[in-house]
């Protein structure tokens, strides 16, 4: 069964088409990776699967089941995932009390173990009770990655969750993601500009370019032999990097 | 309006039953086109009258509360005063008249028997004209009127601090009795649930005066119109339209100036 | 004349403080409603907000007037001239208030906070509540302003509640009775007590308003 | 009665429209000043706004009835019982008003806006205009609610402007006349002509909330 | 003469230190790029740097001028430098007059050609007229970058200012970076988290760590020979990239 099933989805604003009839199929326990430039209509594809807003036309199944686009209705399936968004955003309430939101929320009783675990191993356990306000912008990721798995989602949906990180925390949080997937079966796609962080986390890739997905296939070989031509002039772009 | 000389302003502080009936628009516009002036109207209360004529704000006042306008020239803020006219006070209350007071001659006997028989009674309770002739009533009647106020708990003496249109209404809705001016009564009659029951005692009289500011209080207050007022409320013209002037049918006031001619 | 006043005193506060304390549970929860999501309608009942919080406290009582009195609907409830009716007339003024206020402190909220909590599973009640929370010192602002609306009303109350000497004075209406008795003095002693109040109730809010309370 | 009808609404909107232009005018940079500036007294300055939202008018209309009077310090101007003296009384009412709801539209008006202005070289004067821009929705609610106040408001243009016909008399006032005479029907239908003016403008306020106009 | 010269910042939240007694010299016409682990104290110190916070102790000359870090003051030096913040946000306006602001403000007249020119630069041009808050994460950034630069500063200051951009867009903001140096004699202070961005565009790099700089060099002698310890540890993170 595939864990996410998109079924022509379009969206536009204005006269322009954002997203143009996407098919999208991420199979139960994938890492997968949607990579594709600025602009390209990334950020809302996830907002769709994610039930954050409609498309104009289409249909989303996760896990099976198919989603209203009604906040209230998809309450059950939402509870079984979760997004970290492009720009995510802090909570008026210290750090601990961020990540135990989504605990609270489930009635979960016992948290402190919990969300303790989850922002050691992002890091911050240091900064715990400071407000998640004031956290640096690397640091608002991390809180936004053990918040979004502390309470281990069976699919999981990343918007550029580094962009903000060093190398040193990249790995850190990059490490936690494939052994969350690992313990947990969970289905994983992220979304990067960061064709090397593809190439190391994803096990297929897929390309979007203006509102389409051009090409999509194992990493390696959406690396090394592109098939369509786009892909293969985006995928240069990569050598500079 | 012409493009003469501008008319002169007047200020006119009284009480809102001298508005509320009608009588001012009745009898002012003879005023304003006889001195060439424009008479503004403040309403209030006669407390609040008094005090806007201390404070030099008003020319002339026409108000309901003897006691307090002859203090009020004897402290030397006004002129003088004369009477200008009076109308009745009635005790009015509901058809059923608990207390059996339909009839009584004597206001201050049916003031007994309310008291007696623990009947509602609204009072307007805010030192007017009105007020201050109900707490006389009380008083010849034999009681301590702090006394009847004072008691908080008290459920059939309700003071309401409120205009006589108000109290009136609020006498209908809980069946109380009050007193009021027959001008008001004839007003507000056809909408209220209450009955005229005693009426014609002579202490039921309310006598309105009228009295000129006097100009060396303040220099901004217009002596001269006042006492032109104060001379054309009590000329025997302006007398006639007073005793012509009737609402639904009934002559509201009675003309009495005790002006020296 | 004393314990008069600590009687007006304590029933203005009895008064306004139950008005705004019913509005809120009423307003507040609409009010939300009405920030958060997007609806047919929306700019009519804005529209109409808007329009009430110019609508006259006269008014106001004398619709609850015609309403409440004998000959009216609800005659038979014998609420006129009862704290009650005051309460309820101060309630009609001040929701509309609190309802409008409250709507904007949640739309000017970033639409980010209803996301991430809806993200994070949160359900709608949750997500209210989390809304609620970190428009808080908007909504705060909102029942302050109510209560402000409230104590220093006179109308409604004069109309619905009578005056009446130990029964239902407040503040407001005693001010008034003593203005039109010409004691300025006495009036404006009752105000300075009218704005203590309010500001006691200012600052209580406003610590409140600076500590987190719900999530 | 018509021409003095028209006569009573067209003072009612001037006498509320002048005041709250003022206060406007005068409220809107302080609020945002003290929006965007941290200052000590700043505290104080909240309280005292907040505090003046429960100001009644009544009391406003008391203080400025001894300014004015003849026998009061501003008495030689001879305002009292002039629409000037009432639009002077609900200025006095809108300010707080506005001076609050713009400072808290300002301050929980992101700071990242002010920032930006300032590190694209905005000077004080246009980053104040830019933050307005940015809080405009809850500034033009806070002229609204102003408004609607103004407009409301009955105790204090009742004392200092004397309710004097083709004078100083306006649909709140007019509505007082003729709920004490007992015309509660025509006190009603003032009330909606009070209520229709309160929406025109409301919905005139609302396309210029709507559409952007500064920088 | 230095263009930016800070002697002794520091700065404190409650009780941690977040900057310890930093003095940073950037000389006129570098590229100088400060890396640093999250949360190491970077944005704080641009921020002390473009007045828009004061330190704890210390100072700051722009350009030669002492500033006093209140904001009426500094308005004149404000004006010849510009900051690309880690979290640009965007006026409630087009595109084209969140660029056209910065003229604005200074009173230019002909902002048209300037503003599409700018556009032009960072690919925006058809996006325009769209609202500024409606833009991708990367399209803000680059519609911060025109901004940033269409009124020439003499100093520009940048806070991980392509974190959301893919190779492509990296590359075409790079290189207007570069040219934009070259053709203004500009002074360019950049903290970058990506150490690749480091190599390819600074002459001068910096490495912060934990409120302190630890080494500062030429770019190649920084990567290559690091004579601090902690400094090679850090740059080591690099090889996870
Ligand atoms: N509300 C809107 N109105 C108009 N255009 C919009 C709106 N929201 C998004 N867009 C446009 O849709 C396109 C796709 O946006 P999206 O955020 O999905 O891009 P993305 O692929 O995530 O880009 P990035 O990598 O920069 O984050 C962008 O060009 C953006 O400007
Ligand atoms: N207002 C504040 N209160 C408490 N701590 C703060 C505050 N502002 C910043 N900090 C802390 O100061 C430290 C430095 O923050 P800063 O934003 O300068 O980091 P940074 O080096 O830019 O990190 P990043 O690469 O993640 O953006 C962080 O640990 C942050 O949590
Ligand atoms: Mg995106
Ligand atoms: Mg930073």
């Amino acid at each position: 069964m595939n864990a996410i099933q998109a079924k022509g989805i379009s969206k536009s604003y204005r006269e322009r088409k954002v997203l143009k009839e996407i098919d999208l199929e991420v199979e139960e326990g994938d890492i997968f990776a949607i990579i594709g430039p600025s602009g390209a209509g990334k950020t809302t594809l996830l907002r769709i699967l994610c039930s954050l807003q409609p498309p104009d036309s289409g249909t989303v199944a996760i896990l099976g089941r198919q989603i209203s686009f009604k906040a209230t209705e998809d309450l059950q399936l939402r509870r079984r995932m979760s997004f970290i968004s492009q720009k995510p955003i802090a909570f008026r309430n210290s750090v601990r009390e961020n990540v135990a939101y989504s605990l609270k929320v489930r009635g979960v009783e016992d948290r402190k173990e919990m969300v303790d675990n989850a922002l050691q191993h992002v890091g911050l356990l240091d900064l715990a009770d400071n407000l998640g306000m004031t956290l640096s912008g690397g640091e608002l990721q991390r809180m936004a990655f053990a918040r979004a798995t502390v309470y281990n989602p069976e699919v999981l949906i990343l918007d550029e969750f580094t962009a903000h990180l060093d190398p040193y925390n990249i790995k850190m949080l990059e490490d936690a993601l494939i052994s969350y997937q690992k313990e947990n079966g969970a289905t994983i796609l992220t979304v990067t500009h960061n064709m090397f962080q593809a190439k190391r986390i994803a096990r297929t890739t897929a390309v979007m370019l203006d509102g389409q997905i051009v090409e999509q296939n194992d990493t390696a070989t959406i690396f090394n032999n592109p098939t369509d031509e786009r892909t293969g002039q985006f995928v240069k772009g990569e050598m500079i990097f | 309006i012409a493009n003469k000389d501008k008319p002169v302003s007047v200020i006119l502080a009284t009480t809102t039953s001298t508005q509320d009936s009608g009588l001012l628009d009745y009898i002012l516009p003879d005023f304003n086109s006889k001195y060439d002036a424009d008479v503004k109207v403040i309403a209030v209360g006669t407390g609040q009258a008094l005090e806007l004529g201390r404070n030099g704000d008003a020319d002339v006042l026409f108000v309901h509360s003897p006691a307090k306008e002859i203090d009020f020239v004897d402290q030397g803020y006004g002129l003088y005063r004369w009477k200008v006219m009076y109308n009745q006070f009635v005790i009015v209350g509901p058809a059923s008249d608990p207390a059996g007071i339909n009839g009584t001659a004597l206001a201050k006997d049916a003031l007994g028997m309310i008291y007696n028989t623990g009947s509602k009674f609204c009072s307007r309770g805010d030192q007017s004209g009105t007020h201050t002739a109900e707490q006389k009533l009380w008083t010849s009647a034999g009681y301590n009127y702090t006394g009847i106020t004072m008691q908080s708990n008290s459920s059939w003496y309700l003071s309401l601090g409120q205009g006589m249109g108000d109290t009136l209404l609020t006498a209908s809705e809980k069946q109380a009795y009050t007193i009021v001016d027959e001008a008001t009564w004839f007003n507000l009659e056809s909408g209220l649930d209450l009955v005229i029951l005693v009426k014609g005692d002579a202490v039921l009289f309310n006598q309105y005066g009228v009295i000129p500011v006097n100009g060396t209080m303040h220099p901004a207050i217009n002596e001269e119109m006042g006492v032109n007022f104060a001379n054309w409320v009590t000329s025997p013209e302006t007398q006639a339209m007073i005793a012509n002037y009737t609402l639904k049918g009934n002559q509201v006031f009675t003309p009495n100036t005790d002006r020296k001619p | 004349m004393e314990s008069d006043l600590l009687n007006v005193t304590l029933l203005s506060i009895f008064v306004s403080g139950t008005a705004t304390l019913l509005a809120s549970l009423l307003a507040i929860p609409l009010g939300c409603f009405f920030g958060m999501r997007k609806f047919r309608g929306k700019e009519v009942i804005r529209t109409i907000t808007y329009t009430l919080y110019g609508f006259p406290p006269v008014v106001a009582g004398l619709v609850l007037y015609i309403l409440l009195s004998n000959s009216g609907p609800l005659g038979s409830l014998q609420l006129l001239f009862t704290p009650t009716a005051m309460i309820l007339a101060q309630t009609l003024l001040v929701v509309p208030i609190v309802i409008g206020l409250t709507m904007s402190a949640v739309s000017t909220t970033s639409k980010d906070y209803t996301e991430t909590a809806i993200i994070l599973g949160a359900d709608s009640w949750r997500t209210a509540r989390t809304v609620i929370h970190e428009a808080r010192v908007g909504i705060i602002s909102a029942v302050m302003i109510g209560f402000g609306r409230a104590l220093a009303e006179v109308g409604a109350v004069m109309l619905v509640g009578g005056n009446i000497q130990w029964h239902t004075r407040v503040l407001t209406t005693a001010i008034v009775l003593e203005t039109r008795e010409g004691n300025f003095g006495y009036g404006l002693a009752l105000g300075a007590i009218l704005l203590t109040i309010g500001m006691i109730f200012f600052y209580l809010m406003k610590r409140y308003q600076d500590k987190g309370m719900l999530t």
